[in-house]
């Protein structure tokens, strides 16, 4: 028992630490290659990464975790059973559309307007994502196909929209913005001009801990972890599949809803130009980065943010491509599952020693008439 | 459209046909295919749509969509899910770019491939080698693929200037393109044809005329690709081979089969023919190189595939099928109303083969469908912009959505193998 | 434009660094911060325009510089980050390139009230008077349009002419206004086919297969000058000119692309319409090295030679005169251009 | 300890067939095989028996080359070998039938017998013509150009022998071929078997099922945690002797004590048909019912509809007709309320329908009772419980497992049995649908779970029993049923059927096996 404990252990330090750990130094050091091939700098390329963020710095990397925290984790509600939903980036432009335009219009008073955009975000996330899913278990359409295709489709409504309806916005448009007393004000650690960090950041540690309550404590959650385990299983046992399939997809949604609502409501009053595109491909990575897992991708986030923020500058500073840490990125993503793989089957040959061990001398005790040779 | 699905996909399980009925059976339907197009475009005027123009248009606008879809069908048909197409085409664009700028037009070709390949080759080493979970590193690798192709563009295209090209830290244009093909005496007088816009002749016309007015060695190679592909997959020991690690990868190894070296194989294969998709958009449908010029054209390859249920015939569909709408959208906006009335023929006639075959209520679905397409027709005059520039993937979706759905991947698609997991 | 790049044989130039060379050598007592939009130098574009006015500045005002660019996808915040970056080392002036950086500059140039800013394109997002020290400056691309327009009316043989727009916003319908305007101007039977890549995905702007694509179905309706307006995209639309041969003309955008054209389609460069963002960047640079700094709006329309056309390859040296006349016409205001279509 | 067999039969100066000597195979903290000595002689059909686990499957695959041996030799015909791959194998002559099919669904019989052997013959006619040659000469019957995933559990058996022949084997390894046959589908494979011992094939056979092995065998290994332990002449042999061998205990065998059948109709089901999407009927006006305390066995050869009887019963397929559970209407009702109203579930493949193999064993006790306590409170899943129960049925069903915390998939498929059953019988179930609950399972878990099955039984439990061994359904039921191509085609009494009988009704041998079985 103890070593299966001992096993258990090294299991969990082994893939929390160690694996990421390896995975970071060799997404670093193919990036340092790649930057030594186009002959620049990589001391200039590391000076720059590493450096101490300052206050700011540090502000934004917050805010970015959070966006990318939560599109990671509508990608990964998808993932734990099996379903691919790449229309986060859709689900969360066509929500964040309407929330704004919704807030915008201040039908409600004050903050309770805020309250209406999220759930109006949650309910358009949901409906979008949930039309693949439909599509899915009524039609058999792969959602695959139906998620690429309806990111097109959302991405070219809204444009659209915002170019017909919108405000005019220098050359651009906008949606109407919230008037002041329906926008957080934030937290300000540092000085006013560092910035706040966003109110609604707390929707990423609430969603957080509800996804992770809903999958781990809930009748639901066990459902659709089965599901993804072992769809045949879960069939068996109860599990309505293709209810589960539209459900799911339709939370991934909602989540996918309110992925850029912190921002909405802290930073820009508005949907338009300064809308943050790309979060829900980047939320995919991070995804996979985190095993799905919202601690996982809590940290997967801030790293994510961290080297966004931090290579900003490579331009300015030394004049290379911030493009860069896309290989690290995309590096560190393939770099820690291999990892994790290499660590499990460390740890998975550790518990099979155990089992062994503890078989053995259960027989050993039960046993004491040995093989007999039957004359012939 | 949707009829010829069905088709394909029964073709898969009834009864073998010999490859001459086969044949006569697919062109007859071609035929009577063209012939409603044909119908529609008298009915409504709208030219284009069977124009040699336009159909060469398509041509150009499918054959990168499907590179990256034949892609698709030779890694999952070993068994693995190339989601990284997207990287191993941007990677093909860079590399095409790169070496036709320092060798010439063909070379750039060959890097376009050798780059795709390279990344096939990192998505076989994850997947195979490491059992990475294949979603994981697709997805990784278009990342990495972004931003590689994005820092080497800014390295090694910034200064280029001189008569093979002028570069840019983001572009690369001017390069020299591989040559186009016209079929002197037998163009113009196709072309003369088209333009006559008579029922059916014209139109067939019109698709010869794009065969044999300037087209580029690359899409005919495209095509003969997809007959390659058809043929090394079903008719070699080596495709036989390849299919098995896909269906059953323990079975093919107790048989002595080295599935790792096919899986290798089939990915980097792949990779390669993404990789000359990637090409085919930088030296044949774009003038040059751009960043990120793929613009999702590899997630779009991978919907066409499995829209053609891993099967070359039903890539080439699904492929065209997008190529064909997306490029008549961007050359006369005001076709895509003609369309209305093509798409309302072939829900009908999808409702009529529900309704032979007993299912009343699905033909009563789907009638009502063309019935709506119908008076959508008849009371409007254009479709509206927003409409038009959505019209290929709402086009996808409605196709896919009414079709029969006998959708059969690879059995092991997906699945990490080990080595010595054999039974 | 990167005219004076020089030509470079194959196999040179491999260097991490984006070409700002310039700044590396430069220097002065004037620190100018560059901060450039999605696409940076060598976009043959917007950018390289004002990175052209930033070499000017350079060679005849003597000021030294700096320059950093947007990514694509990136934070609100990234452009904000550029911009106090640039100021805490010191720049003044620093000249966003781009109307995407009109929220940031406004929130930043509050806390640097010694630093000038100035946005292309730009405007003051919040309307109030606070940021003086901010400068706009804007562009009538809708005058330049009208003459590039009326120069396609008076080319076109067919009496068809095409617009190619990257992405149906306002921005870009205001070319197309123009455009349509100057060629009914000079040519009323002239027929104007429109066509736009995207409806709203900005990759409208970075598709040269589209803007192909577009080109060739106007070119097979008939069309034989094509204008386009579709950033990375006009490439694929030059192309699609050239392959269609001789008679047929296209016209650039924003910079005398004529210059930055290969070979083969220098042809079929009509003329360009200019935007001078070089003039712009140049005249803001220069207003704060004479110690007075260019601030709120200031539009460079024809008058103030903020937009024209491109004489480069000599193919409208036969209408120059026609084109002027009607340009005299707008500088004096007997025609309004209209700036929606 | 071992008995020596050389006298039995003449000794040659050059040893024929194959010697194995001193094979170790360790598995990281597994010892599989330890000091394996078998001799092997040509012509003959030897066969190796065992308890699960013991290590069988894991030497013929070292004899196979799929995985190399640590230590020891392999000879051949005098020959020393080492097989790096199967390709060696194929080469030195040796053809293995996997314990689990080795085929690939969506490819013809031709593909998945040319694969790997294309230089042969090829891939085209010249292997079709070859494939049909050998189809017919051992009477196998076979399509060269079906697709094997519209062929039967017997045909897939053939399908895997012929792969063995057309590559020219001389030896071919069998393990457990019989474990998915009847006894007709047996009996014609042991025909077939015998035809290639006397054309000069050698058979290395696993299985079981002991009386199969005395039937069929020449000579006998035992082998035990890894090692042989004995070996046996098949013509003197009991078959308490061999189980005894194999696991140092009883062969204990299902006996049924009086009938504890009340006449409460529990499960009534009555012109059930399910029709599939092609318009298939696989179930065909099903009439019947099961009594509190009765077991209701049914026969039938894979693929007649078993499953899909077992799958309707569960409500994972939508059939015609009505099902009641006591007095109550279940055609409405979804799998999740069918669980809830105390039905159990022992699925037939453990793997596929059973377990989640990547979760905990305590996890793996809440599927299938999410909404049910002890693992389900207030609408959530109770930890606590459902570890609590978990560790009761470890050691109540003794299954064998280092802690609750382990992952299924690090279980030996007899123990992983035992959960399931321990699962499926918690929450003291009226009516259990066992499907083959011991297949696979050594004869000491077998035994368990037969108790555990007549323990309930007394307590008012009905159950429906499918299994494909006719021993266990004849000793466990109360009442057999024989099911043919999805019809309920006549009932016996298991005290005075044989299992020919059942056998012959199975195949539909006999027209009116179902009057003349019945009591
Ligand atoms: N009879 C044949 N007809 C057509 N192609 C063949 C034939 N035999 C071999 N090949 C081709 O040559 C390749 C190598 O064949 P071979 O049987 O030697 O494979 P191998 O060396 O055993 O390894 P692997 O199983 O990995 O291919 C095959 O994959 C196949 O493509
Ligand atoms: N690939 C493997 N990795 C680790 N352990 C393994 C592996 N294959 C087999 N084992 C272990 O080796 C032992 C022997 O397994 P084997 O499959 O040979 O048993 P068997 O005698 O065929 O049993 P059965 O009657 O159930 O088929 C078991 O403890 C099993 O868990
Ligand atoms: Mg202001
Ligand atoms: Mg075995």
């Amino acid at each position: 028992m103890n070593n299966m404990a001992a096993a258990a252990w090294s299991r969990k330090i082994g893939q929390a630490l160690l694996a990421p750990l390896i995975a970071l130094l060799v997404a670093m050091v193919v990036t340092s290659l790649v930057i030594m091939l186009a002959g620049a700098s990589v001391g200039d390329f590391l000076s720059v990464l590493l450096r101490a963020p300052s206050n700011r710095n540090w502000v934004n990397i917050a805010n970015q975790s959070v966006l990318l925290f939560l599109s990671a984790l509508a990608a990964s509600i998808g993932f734990r059973m099996n379903l691919f939903n790449i229309g986060v980036e859709g689900q969360y432009t066509l929500a964040s559309y309407v929330a704004a335009l919704v807030a915008g219009l201040a039908i409600f008073p004050g903050k309770l307007n805020i309250l209406v955009a999220i759930v109006i975000a949650m309910v358009v996330g949901g409906i979008w994502a949930g039309i693949a899913g439909v599509l899915k278990v009524t039609r058999g359409v792969s959602e695959v196909i139906s998620t690429i295709m309806l990111n097109a489709i959302a991405i070219t409504m809204v444009g659209y929209l915002l170019n017909t309806y919108g405000q005019q916005y220098g050359q651009g448009r906008r949606t109407k913005p919230l008037s002041a007393d329906s926008m957080f004000v934030g937290w300000v650690p540092f000085d006013a001009r560092d910035g706040a960090i966003w109110t609604l950041g707390l929707l990423a540690v609430l969603a957080g801990v509800g996804i992770s309550f809903l999958i781990n404590r809930t009748r639901f959650g066990f459902d659709l972890r089965a599901t993804g385990m072992n769809e045949a299983a879960a069939v068996a046992s109860g599990v309505k599949v293709k209810q589960m399939v539209v459900i799911s997809m339709v939370l991934s949604g909602a989540i996918a809803g309110l992925i850029w609502l912190p921002a909405l409501f802290n930073g820009a009053a508005y949907y338009g130009p300064p809308f943050q595109r790309g979060l829900g491909f980047a939320g995919i990575a991070v995804a996979l980065l985190g095993r799905n897992r919202p601690i996982g991708i809590a940290f997967g986030a801030v790293l994510f943010a961290w080297l966004n923020e931090q290579a900003n500058p490579l331009g300015l500073l030394v004049g290379i491509s911030p493009s860069v840490v896309q290989i690290t990125q995309g590096v560190v993503v393939l770099a820690v599952v291999v990892a994790y793989e290499v660590v499990r089957r460390w740890a998975t040959a550790r518990e099979q020693k155990a089992l062994r061990a503890t078989l053995d001398k259960a027989a050993a005790a039960s046993t004491d008439n040995d093989a007999k040779a039957v004359a012939s | 459209m949707s009829t010829q699905i069905s088709e394909a996909v029964k073709e898969s399980s009834a009864a073998r046909l010999s490859n001459g009925q086969r044949a006569m059976r697919y062109a007859l339907l071609a035929l009577a295919v063209l012939a409603i197009v044909s119908a529609v475009r008298v009915a409504t005027g709208a030219d284009e749509i069977t124009s040699s123009g336009s159909i060469r248009a398509a041509l150009t606008a499918t054959c990168p969509i499907l590179l990256a879809a034949l892609g698709g069908l030779w890694a999952e048909r070993a068994g693995v899910v190339n989601i990284g197409l997207e990287g191993q085409m941007l990677l093909g664009t860079w590399g095409a770019a790169y070496c036709a700028y320092h060798f010439g037009p063909y070379q750039g070709l060959l890097g376009g491939i050798a780059f795709g390949a390279l990344g096939g080759l990192l998505h076989a080493l994850a997947t195979v080698t490491f059992g990475v979970d294949h979603i994981v590193s697709g997805v990784a690798l278009n990342v990495i693929a972004l931003g590689l192709t994005t820092f080497l563009a800014e390295a090694f295209f910034t200064n280029l200037n001189s008569q093979y090209g002028r570069g840019g830290p983001r572009q690369l244009t001017g390069l020299q393109n591989p040559d186009l093909i016209t079929i002197p005496g037998v163009s113009d007088g196709l072309v003369n044809l088209n333009q006559k816009h008579w029922f059916l002749i014209s139109d067939i016309a019109g698709v010869l005329a794009a065969l044999t007015t300037r087209v580029s060695v690359v899409t005919i190679l495209v095509f003969v690709l997809v007959v390659v592909t058809a043929l090394v997959l079903w008719r070699t020991t080596f495709g036989l081979r390849l299919r098995s690690c896909g269906e059953n990868p323990q079975a093919a190894e107790s048989l002595g089969v080295n599935v790792i070296r096919h899986k290798y194989a089939a990915v980097v294969a792949s990779g390669a023919f993404a990789g000359l998709g990637g090409a085919y958009l930088a030296l044949v449908s774009s003038p040059g190189f751009g960043v990120n010029q793929t613009g999702g054209r590899g997630y779009i390859g991978l919907a066409a595939m499995i829209f053609g249920n891993w099967r070359p015939g039903g890539v080439l569909l699904g492929s065209g099928l997008f190529g064909y709408t997306d490029s008549l959208r961007l050359r006369d906006p005001s076709t895509v109303h003609a369309l209305l009335l093509l798409i309302a023929i072939g829900l009908a006639a999808l409702a009529f083969g529900r309704f032979k075959s007993g299912n009343t209520r699905g033909a009563a679905i789907i009638g009502a469908f063309a019935a709506i397409f119908v008076v959508w027709f008849l009371v409007t005059d254009t479709v509206p912009r927003e409409f038009t520039s959505m019209t290929p993937y709402l086009l996808t979706l409605l196709v896919l959505a009414f079709a029969s759905q006998r959708l059969r991947m690879p059995k092991a698609d997906g699945q990490v193998y080990r080595k010595g997991s054999a039974g | 434009g990167r005219s004076d790049t020089g030509t470079s044989k194959p196999g040179s130039g491999t260097s991490a660094a984006a070409d700002n060379t310039i700044c590396k050598d430069a220097k002065g007592d004037t620190k100018v911060g560059l901060a450039f939009d999605v696409g940076g130098v060598g976009d043959q574009s917007f950018n390289d325009s004002a990175y052209a006015g930033l070499k000017k500045a350079v060679s005849e005002l003597g000021v030294a510089c700096t320059t950093g660019e947007a990514t694509d996808g990136e934070a609100e915040s990234a452009r904000e980050d550029r911009l106090r970056t640039m100021a805490d080392a010191g720049m003044n002036p620093i000249v966003a390139v781009g109307f995407a950086y009109s929220e940031a500059v406004d929130k930043v140039s509050g806390d640097y009230p010694d630093v000038n800013f100035a946005v292309i394109d730009g405007f003051d997002p919040t309307g109030d008077a606070a940021n003086d020290n901010v400068a706009y400056l804007g562009f009538a691309e809708n005058e330049g349009s009208f003459l590039v327009g009326a120069a396609a009316g008076l080319k076109t043989k067919t009496n068809k002419v095409g617009f190619v727009g990257g992405v149906h916003m306002d921005l870009i319908k205001k070319f197309e206004a123009g455009f349509t305007q100057g060629v009914k101007a000079v040519n009323p039977k002239a027929k104007v086919l429109v066509g736009y890549i995207q409806e709203s995905d900005l990759k409208g702007f970075g598709d040269p297969d589209g803007g192909k694509q577009v080109a060739n179905g106007q070119l097979d309706r008939g069309a034989d000058v094509i204008y386009h307006a579709a950033g990375g995209s006009g490439a694929g639309v030059f192309a699609a000119v050239t392959e269609a041969g001789k008679g047929q003309w296209a016209i650039g955008v924003d910079s005398d692309q004529y210059l930055t054209a290969p070979d083969d389609q220098k042809a079929h460069i009509l003329t360009s319409m200019l935007k001078r963002v070089d003039v712009a960047t140049f005249d803001m640079i220069k207003s704060v090295v004479d110690g007075a700094p260019l601030k709120s709006y200031s539009t460079f329309d024809l008058k103030a030679d903020g937009v024209g056309y491109s004489t480069s390859g000599g193919f409208v040296d036969d209408i120059k005169a026609q084109l002027d006349q009607w340009a005299e016409k707008i500088k004096a205001g007997t025609i309004k251009v209209k700036t929606k279509p | 300890m071992t008995q020596q067999v050389e006298d039995r039969h003449e000794v040659t100066d050059t040893p024929l067939g194959i010697e194995i000597r001193g094979v170790t195979k360790r598995f990281p903290g597994v010892v599989a095989n330890h000091d394996v000595d078998i001799t092997i002689r040509p012509a003959t059909v030897h066969a190796l028996i065992g308890e699960n686990g013991a290590g069988k499957s894991t030497l013929m695959k070292i004899l196979y080359g799929v995985q190399k041996a640590d230590e020891g030799t392999i000879a051949i015909n005098g020959q020393q070998v080492v097989f790096g791959s199967p390709i060696d194998a194929i080469k030195a002559g040796i053809g293995m039938v996997f314990q689990h099919f080795m085929l690939a669904d969506n490819l013809t019989v031709l593909e998945n017998v040319v694969l790997g052997a294309e230089k042969l013959f090829g891939i085209g006619d010249k292997a079709r013509a070859e494939i049909v040659r050998l189809s017919d000469d051992y009477g196998f019957d076979l399509d060269p150009d079906a697709l094997v995933e519209d062929l039967g559990v017997g045909a897939r058996q053939r399908v895997e022998i012929l792969k063995v022949l057309f590559r020219g084997a001389k030896f071919i390894i069998l393990d457990e071929p019989t474990a998915v046959l009847v006894p007709q589908e047996v009996d014609a494979l042991f025909e077939n078997l015998r035809e290639l011992r006397a054309s000069g094939h050698t058979l290395l056979f696993i299985s079981h099922k002991l009386d199969e092995v005395r039937a069929i065998a020449d000579d006998i290994t035992v082998m035990r945690r890894g090692t042989t332990v004995g070996e046996a002449d098949p013509k003197t042999v009991t078959k308490k002797q061999l189980a005894e061998l194999m696991v140092g205990s009883e062969l204990p065998s299902p006996q049924t004590e009086e009938s504890t059948v009340t006449d409460q109709v529990l499960l009534s089901l009555s012109d059930v048909t399910l029709v599939d999407a092609r318009g298939r009927q696989l179930l065909s006006d099903i009439d019947l019912d099961i009594r509190k305390g009765e077991v209701l066995g049914i026969a039938g050869v894979e693929g007649n509809g078993q499953a899909e009887l077992v799958e309707t019963i569960m409500g994972m397929r939508k059939a015609t007709g009505t099902i009641r559970l006591a007095d109550q209407d279940l055609v409405s009702w979804d799998t999740r309320e069918r669980r809830e109203a105390g039905i159990g579930f022992i699925p037939e493949d453990r793997h596929h329908h059973g377990l989640l193999l990547d979760a905990p064993l305590w996890e793996n006790r809440i599927l299938g009772h999410q909404t049910l306590p002890p693992s389900s409170k207030n609408g959530l899943i109770d930890r606590a419980g459902a570890k609590a129960d978990t560790d009761r049925i470890v050691a109540e069903y003794d299954v064998r497992t280092p802690s609750i915390n382990t992952h299924a998939r690090a279980l030996s498929g007899g123990n992983q049995q035992k959960l399931i059953v321990g699962r499926e019988m918690s929450g003291d179930p009226v009516l259990l649908i066992a499907a083959h609950p011991t297949r696979g399972v050594d004869v000491g878990a077998q035994a368990a779970i037969w108790d555990h099955i007549k323990r309930a039984r007394r307590e008012g439990l009905a159950v429906l029993l499918i299994s494909a061994d006719l021993d266990e359904l004849i000793g466990l039921s109360d009442r057999i049923e024989v099911i043919l191509r999805g019809r309920l085609v006549g009932e016996f009494d298991p005290q005075t059927a044989t299992p020919q009988d059942l056998g012959a009704a199975m195949t539909g041998g006999k027209d009116s096996a179902g009057e003349g079985g019945a009591a």
